[in-house]
């Protein structure tokens, strides 16, 4: 390691990311939301109390009116409802130039940085990088998600859709499939902490099929940190929205906890959607030549002294 | 008669509601509904506590700026003229957002899909039906009855035991419970629950 | 209650709450079991400001909407009603009038009454003495008040009291006979009032005709068949006047002879076939005992529309037969409901798949028993107006309007003449032509009430929509007390006094029963010597019908006019009086307030009062006070209504309601399984379900499930595609021992238990 | 938002509903005890199609408690299709609770005994009418004939209709014995 490298440059990706975070939040919780945030706030503690039905006050301090109307229409409509309806309305509105954005930001970087390129001489000699295993999960992962995405982009566009089977078939697959999308989620975690230096790496032939060799540059890990956060809000809210089906009983003790999940589900699609354009821009269109390794599992030998050294450090470690 | 159109209005007066669950069946048994659906519940606050008990039925309000309606994704809601708020069933997409937006938990969904997933949703008609032909076949399948067209009462207040549940014009229902405040003279709620969330403070 | 005035049964209608000023409700949950009825008590509390006091051991959906409620002691109404009685003749708030002229034995009452100072009561009821003034006083101080009670009342070993202390109390009130007053029962089943009328019951005859001699010759008569060949038919002559088991205690006559069971005296048999008509035999008391029985038995017939769960509660491996019987829709028939007034049932549909109406199946066993022509015979005939004799006038039966006047010429006791098959058909065809609140017919039905609610005296009578209502004359429905006790007892005149008769009577004032010997005398009249020949020896048998005819004529009923009597003497009790149940948690009131001596051959059973209160000090072991009751979406056994998904899933198992404080003290959580044990050994498995209804005291069981027996799931034995959409423990299975000294009732709303975790 | 709604209340309105809003409920006095005035207007014949064409209403009565609440049953073709609110009936003014809302269920529940059956040796069996009641008939006669009438328990049921309470008591008579009751005693 070099040293003379101060804090904030050695660092750098890490604390640029989550700056950019908190400017998000405070635009997005402070000047952008319209829900009652002190409420959310002790909603939430109360979850972690084990109380999820977000009746904050006791039914029996409150007088007869406010009774009926929490124990029959479900505790403090006006707290997270009217923020569902307009982020959903807003959602329709302004994702297309969120995409937009990002999809000029990935074009600039491609026009600046260029794509990077390994010099083949000898297509033949390669070395397998990924076992079966980590192939079925790094693909399944990017179709999964894309599938997802196609689907949730139905439901959210469903004016232009305009409803109908089609449409109604894939909202019932976008439930099915994001419960299929849950283990994979859990498999990439693993894989992202794989080179954290607290996390104790095992050895041995089967490891290896599991886990992905390599050290990760601080993008890439912040990529597949913050894949692994948004994603474990992603799939929990997702996982008890489908789980916690509605009906006329459970209505008023579960509905404002559907509520915030379903916040959260929003709010969790539209950050993680940068990072699986992340993903995929530095899968397909930054390097060339990797998503065929990806497919096949091997590499050609040179592409990986060139661009991947430190796969091939750990290769050689192993072998000894 | 005049253009003026009714605005149809349902509520359900506490004092009278004794949670004998008759427009829940009512309702489940005309439309022959699936048993996971309840298009109309009753619920009963307190119970046991002496002076505080007190019983309500809660279907789908017909809201004037129905939430629902501002959030389907599909737009499959509209609205009559008389405020009767009907979807079509055959846009529904299931996604559920009516239910999130809804003050009242009206929307509800069969849990018909592979494990266990939403079918399209299904909430209170008031007894109108929907999209569909009229008194057709594939109307009643899917969406119960139209009494409305027969020029029938919904079923629900229709066979209330202590008549505890109005439905009608705005102008009647409000009539019908005035008349029995002042009858009671005493242990009046401020406003009818849940009508500034349905109809604005009209 | 019959033994108070003369018959027992709602005396005013439902729609004539409306006119009330109070409303108290002792032991009956309107909301939940007649919940279309208790509009009209809303009604009431709209247009009379009526007031609505409930005393129930359970916070009920009634008490909800109650001005006040008193959570009484099960078993202890008796000690209430005289704690009021109490405070009434202290302040003088009684009708002395009302009691003087049509009430017989007050003082004795009135003497019992000074024993139950409100400290007293309190301490025996739980009820706080303020609260008890609080309700007299409300009670007493708006009249009309009308007094309404169901099974609350009578399924106590004191039934028969408690149902006799209730009416004193209205009598001491003068709330009787008036629009807005009255007792008012309200009775469970859709054809309780009809088939307790026909007399389904095993210690009289339809029409609550005794099992005398006398009355059997009426009906051999009636029915067309020789007196002697129905005699044959019995074991005995004896037999013939013998009480018969009860539904309560039938199974006593299958297991005596075994150790511990109760010895019966049933001709020198034992029972050996059961034959059930749409009967939940799962919803008795003691079903242990009931599937011992029914294993026992050597033939078990179960008809019914859905399967009877006595079917799968029996071990029984042969012989128990299960007829798909057709439901009520699937034939036509007149129905009496609550308030006396019958409706014509209209057949909907030919009943499904292979089911057969109750009747075919008894017409086809008869046939197979060889008594068909007999059976059917009484249908053929009518009465001759010649001869007041009944003869044959055609040879084939309409079902059931043939039926229906059959009735109506055999039963004169509660006045059934008026209720022929036509009138009543005419009746339900028209019901949008009666006025809600008082029955009255207006358009072509002026004139009639609505049901002709009995007694309807004659084929043109109005029906009585309110009973004992001397405001009105009798064509139009009035009447007095019925005479039916005597005409004086230790030297007090029985009838009522001097110008205390229904309007418009030509005798102003009390006179007996009429029949052949005193109908001149007592209705002033001269009779033709061929009207002479006719007529019948008393108005209950008069088939000429000129009794009847005559006293309509004079404004007078032919029951008489006496006087309601607060002493019955050929009770065990002459008055009222508070005895603690067999099973009390107050074991400390036991002593001075014992159960009865045991009754010998009570319905053919020995039956234990005493020495079954005193075997051991009970409320030690079982601490909890049990109480049974209803569901709003279940009906008797439940077994229609569980064969309902809709109403099955109201309440898709059985719970038990528990006080959350009790239950936090046995550790039993809101939702947990819970076991409830009883002190004949038995046992449950229930869902606890808080619940702040029921005090810390007592816990509350419904009674509509089956399917389970004492933690086993027995739903397995039902055949392929029976079995409901809802199962669960009997509550009757931990019902304790306990029956009515009069009625044989049996005792399931006062009994005790103790619960654990399960 | 705003426009989307304005957008959905104009064209969904004017698109799909507004010709069948003709067909909404003008007749709502007639039947009810609600709605009187202001309706907007009577509809004609044939907008108010009927759904069971050729059916008949038949005027009968709940069979669950002693109220006596007025049932309307629509039958088409001798199928009960639909259970109609009986809102002149004096009692119930048209009211039910949930058992009387859903007496069409009782008659059509998917759980009715549809046959008779014996069990034998634990084992329900499918049997016919008249083998029934041969065997229980020839049960009885031996029954009666060793052990005498009062043998026999009969049971009777308080959801009789009149006429087949009285026979079922003369029944009980005519076979010998007083050991008949039905559920007036619980």
């Amino acid at each position: 390691m070099e040293t003379n490298k101060s804090f904030f440059s050695q660092n750098k990706a890490y604390i640029l990311v989550s700056l950019g975070f908190m400017a998000l939040t405070y635009w997005y919780f402070w000047l952008a939301t319209i829900f009652d945030l002190n409420y959310v706030y002790q909603f939430i503690l109360s979850i972690f109390q084990g109380d999820i039905s977000g009746q904050l006050v006791p039914l029996e301090d409150m007088n007869r009116y406010q009774q009926m109307e929490a124990g029959v229409f479900g505790p403090r409509y006006d707290t997270i409802a009217p923020e569902i309806t307009r982020a959903f309305e807003e959602r329709q509105e302004l994702l297309p130039y969120v995409f937009a954005v990002e999809f000029v930001a990935f074009t600039i970087a491609f026009i600046f940085l260029g794509r990077k390129k390994a010099v083949i001489s000898k297509p033949d000699d390669t070395v397998l990088v990924y076992s079966l295993f980590q192939r079925v999960v790094l693909l399944l992962n990017i179709v999964i998600m894309i599938y997802l995405f196609i689907t949730g982009f139905s439901i959210t566009f469903g004016n232009i859709t305009g409803g109908g089977a089609i449409a109604y078939f894939m909202r019932w697959t976008h439930e099915i499939v994001g419960l299929g999308w849950i283990p994979i989620w859990l498999i990439l975690t693993v894989i992202a902490f794989k080179d954290h230096k607290f996390f104790k790496r095992p050895s041995g032939k089967l490891w290896n099929k599991i886990f992905l060799r390599g050290k990760y540059k601080p993008m890439y890990r912040i990529n597949y940190y913050a894949y692994v956060a948004f994603g474990f809000l992603l799939a929990l809210s997702g996982f008890l929205l489908w789980f916690i089906f509605p009906t006329a009983e459970n209505y008023v003790h579960v509905i404002q906890f559907r509520r915030l999940m379903l916040f959260m589900h929003f709010m969790a699609s539209a950050v993680i959607s940068f990072f699986i354009f992340e993903t995929i821009y530095s899968y397909v269109i930054a390097v060339k030549g990797y998503l065929p390794g990806l497919i096949t599992g091997r590499l050609p030998r040179e592409y990986l002294e060139e661009l991947r050294p430190d796969v091939l450090v750990e290769m050689e470690k192993e072998n000894n | 008669m005049s253009d003026y159109y009714a605005r149809m209005k349902f509520y359900c007066d506490e004092q009278r509601c004794i949670q004998c669950d008759g427009c829940s069946v009512a309702c489940a048994e005309a439309h022959e509904l699936p048993v996971g659906i309840s298009r109309r519940k009753v619920i009963t606050l307190n119970e046991g506590i002496e002076g505080k008990e007190f019983s309500t039925s809660v279907a789908c309000m017909h809201c004037t700026d129905a939430p629902c309606e501002q959030v389907c994704p599909v737009d499959c809601f509209y609205i009559r003229e008389d405020g009767i708020v009907l979807h079509d069933k055959d846009v529904c997409i299931g996604c559920g957002y009516c239910l999130f937006a809804c003050p009242f938990g009206a929307p509800q969904f069969p849990q018909d899909g592979a494990f266990g997933t939403k079918g399209a949703m299904d909430k209170c008609t008031m007894c109108a039906g929907g999209p569909e032909e009229t008194n057709s076949a594939k109307e009643r399948e899917l969406y119960g009855q139209n009494r409305i067209a027969e020029g029938k009462v919904p079923v629900c207040a229709a066979m209330c035991s202590t008549k505890a549940l109005l439905v009608g014009d705005s102008e009647d229902v409000s009539r019908v419970y005035r008349e029995r405040v002042a009858a009671r003279g005493h242990g009046v709620l401020s406003a009818p629950y849940g009508w500034d969330t349905a109809y604005g403070n009209k | 209650m019959a033994n108070t005035w003369g018959y027992g049964a709602m005396t005013n209608s439902l729609g004539d709450i409306q006119n009330t000023k109070a409303i108290i409700i002792f032991g009956a949950n309107p909301a939940v079991n007649h919940p279309v009825g208790f509009q009209h008590f809303l009604k009431a509390k709209e247009r009379n400001n009526a007031k609505i006091i409930v005393i129930d051991p359970r916070m009920t959906k009634t008490a909800a909407k109650a001005d006040l409620y008193a959570q009484i002691r099960p078993g202890t109404d008796i000690p209430f009603m005289y704690g009021m009685l109490h405070i009434i003749f202290k302040n003088g708030w009684h009708d002395q009038k009302f009691m003087d002229a049509r009430v017989y034995g007050m003082d004795e009452i009135k003497e019992e009454a000074k024993k139950w100072n409100p400290e007293k009561v309190a301490d025996v009821t739980g009820v706080p003495a303020d609260k008890l003034i609080q309700i007299t006083r409300l009670y007493a101080k708006s009249t009309p008040g009308t007094l309404v009670w169901a099974m609350g009342l009578t399924q106590h070993s004191i039934g028969s009291s408690n149902t006799r202390l209730a009416p004193i109390l209205q009598l001491a009130l003068g709330n009787l006979g008036v629009e807005g007053g009255g007792c008012n029962i309200l009775r469970g089943h859709d054809n309780v009032q009809g088939a307790t009328d026909m007399c389904c019951l095993s210690h009289t005859l339809p029409g609550y005709y005794g099992l005398s001699k006398g009355s059997w010759g009426y009906f051999a008569k009636s029915w067309g068949v020789d007196y002697e060949w129905l005699k044959g038919r019995f074991k005995s002559e004896e037999m013939m006047g013998e009480k018969g088991f009860t539904l309560a205690r039938w199974y006593a006559g299958v297991l005596a002879g075994k150790p511990g069971e109760d010895k019966i005296k049933n001709a020198g048999t034992n029972l050996k076939a059961l034959v059930v008509l749409g009967n939940g035999i799962t919803a008795i008391a003691q079903q242990a005992k009931v599937k011992e029985a029914l294993d026992n038995l050597e033939l078990i017939v179960l008809a019914d529309p859905f399967l009877n769960e006595g079917a799968i509660l029996t071990d029984k491996q042969n012989d128990v037969f299960v007829l798909p019987a057709a439901t009520q829709f699937e034939t036509s028939g007149s129905v009496t409901a609550t308030n006396r007034a019958a409706q014509w049932r209209n057949k909907v549909i030919d009943p499904l798949y292979e089911s057969k109406t109750d009747h075919d199946i008894i017409f086809e066993l008869a046939k197979r028993l060889g008594f068909y022509d007999e059976l059917t015979k009484g249908m053929l005939l009518k009465d001759d107006p010649k001869t007041a004799k009944p003869v044959k006038v055609k040879d084939e039966f309409q079902w059931p309007e043939d039926a229906t006047d059959e009735i109506a010429r055999t039963i004169k006791t509660i006045g059934l003449t008026g209720w022929t098959a036509e009138r009543l058909k005419k009746h339900s065809e028209n019901w949008h032509m009666f006025d809600e609140v008082s029955g009255r017919g207006h358009g072509p039905m002026k004139g009639e009430y609505y049901g002709l609610p009995w007694p309807c005296w004659t084929t043109e009578h109005s029906g009585s929509p309110i009973l004992y209502n001397i405001n009105r004359s009798v064509a139009e429905g009035g009447m007095g007390f019925r005479n039916r006790f005597g005409l004086e007892r230790e030297g007090v005149n029985l009838l009522a006094e001097k110008g205390s008769a229904p309007k418009g009577s030509a005798n102003k004032d009390g006179y007996p029963e009429i029949n052949a010997e005193n109908i001149e005398e007592v209705l002033g009249i001269t009779l033709t010597a061929k009207e002479k020949s006719l007529i019948g020896k008393n108005w209950k048998v008069d088939t000429s019908g000129i009794i009847a005819q005559k006293c309509m004529e004079q404004g007078m009923a032919p029951y008489g006019n006496a006087k309601a009597r607060a002493i019955v003497w050929t009770f065990p009790d002459r008055i009222p009086l508070h005895r603690e149940p067999l099973h009390s948690p107050r074991q400390d009131l036991t002593k001075d307030y014992p159960a009865y001596e045991d009754k010998p051959n009570h319905y053919r059973v020995d039956t234990q009062y005493i020495s079954k209160q005193t075997e051991k000090d009970w409320s030690k072991e079982f601490p909890i006070n049990l109480v049974t009751g209803r569901l709003v979406n279940m009906n008797g056994a439940g077994v229609e209504t569980r064969a309902s998904k809709y109403l099955a899933k109201l309440t898709p198992e059985m719970f038990c309601d528990i006080n959350p404080g009790l239950a936090a003290n046995h550790g039993i959580r809101d939702g947990a399984m819970m076991w409830v044990h009883s002190p004949e050994g038995t046992k449950i498995k229930v869902k606890a379900k808080y619940s702040h209804s029921v005090s810390e005291d007592r816990v509350f069981l419904p009674y509509h499930f089956a399917g389970y027996f004492q933690g086993e799931d027995r739903t397995g034995n039902f055949p392929q595609g029976t079995k409901p959409y809802a199962s669960g423990e009997s509550a009757n299975t931990v019902t304790n021992y306990g029956y009515d000294i009069v009625t044989q009732i049996p005792e399931t709303k006062g009994g005790l238990c103790r619960i654990e975790k399960a | 938002m705003e426009t989307n709604t304005k957008n959905a209340l104009s064209s969904k309105v004017g698109r799909r509903s507004f010709l069948r809003m003709a067909a909404i409920a003008g007749a709502f006095g007639a039947t009810s005890a609600f709605a009187t005035s202001n309706v907007t207007r009577k509809a004609t014949e044939e907008e108010i199609k009927n759904p069971f064409p050729g059916s008949k209403l038949i005027k009968t009565i709940c069979t669950s408690c002693s109220v006596g609440c007025g049932v309307i049953a629509e039958v088409q073709n001798g199928v009960w299709v639909r259970q109609e609110v009986a809102q002149d009936h004096p009692i119930s003014l048209g009211g039910h609770c949930c058992k009387g809302a859903d007496m069409i269920d009782l008659v059509r529940s998917e759980v009715r005994l549809k046959y008779p059956m014996v069990k034998e040796n634990g084992q329900w069996k499918r049997i016919s009418w008249d083998t029934a009641l041969d065997r229980i008939t020839k049960k009885l006669e031996s029954l009666r004939k060793e052990d005498g009438p009062d043998s026999t328990m009969f049971l009777g049921s308080a959801k009789f209709g009149t006429e087949q309470a009285y026979y079922f008591r003369k029944f009980a008579a005519m076979y010998g014995t007083n050991n008949i009751d039905h559920q007036a005693r619980i």
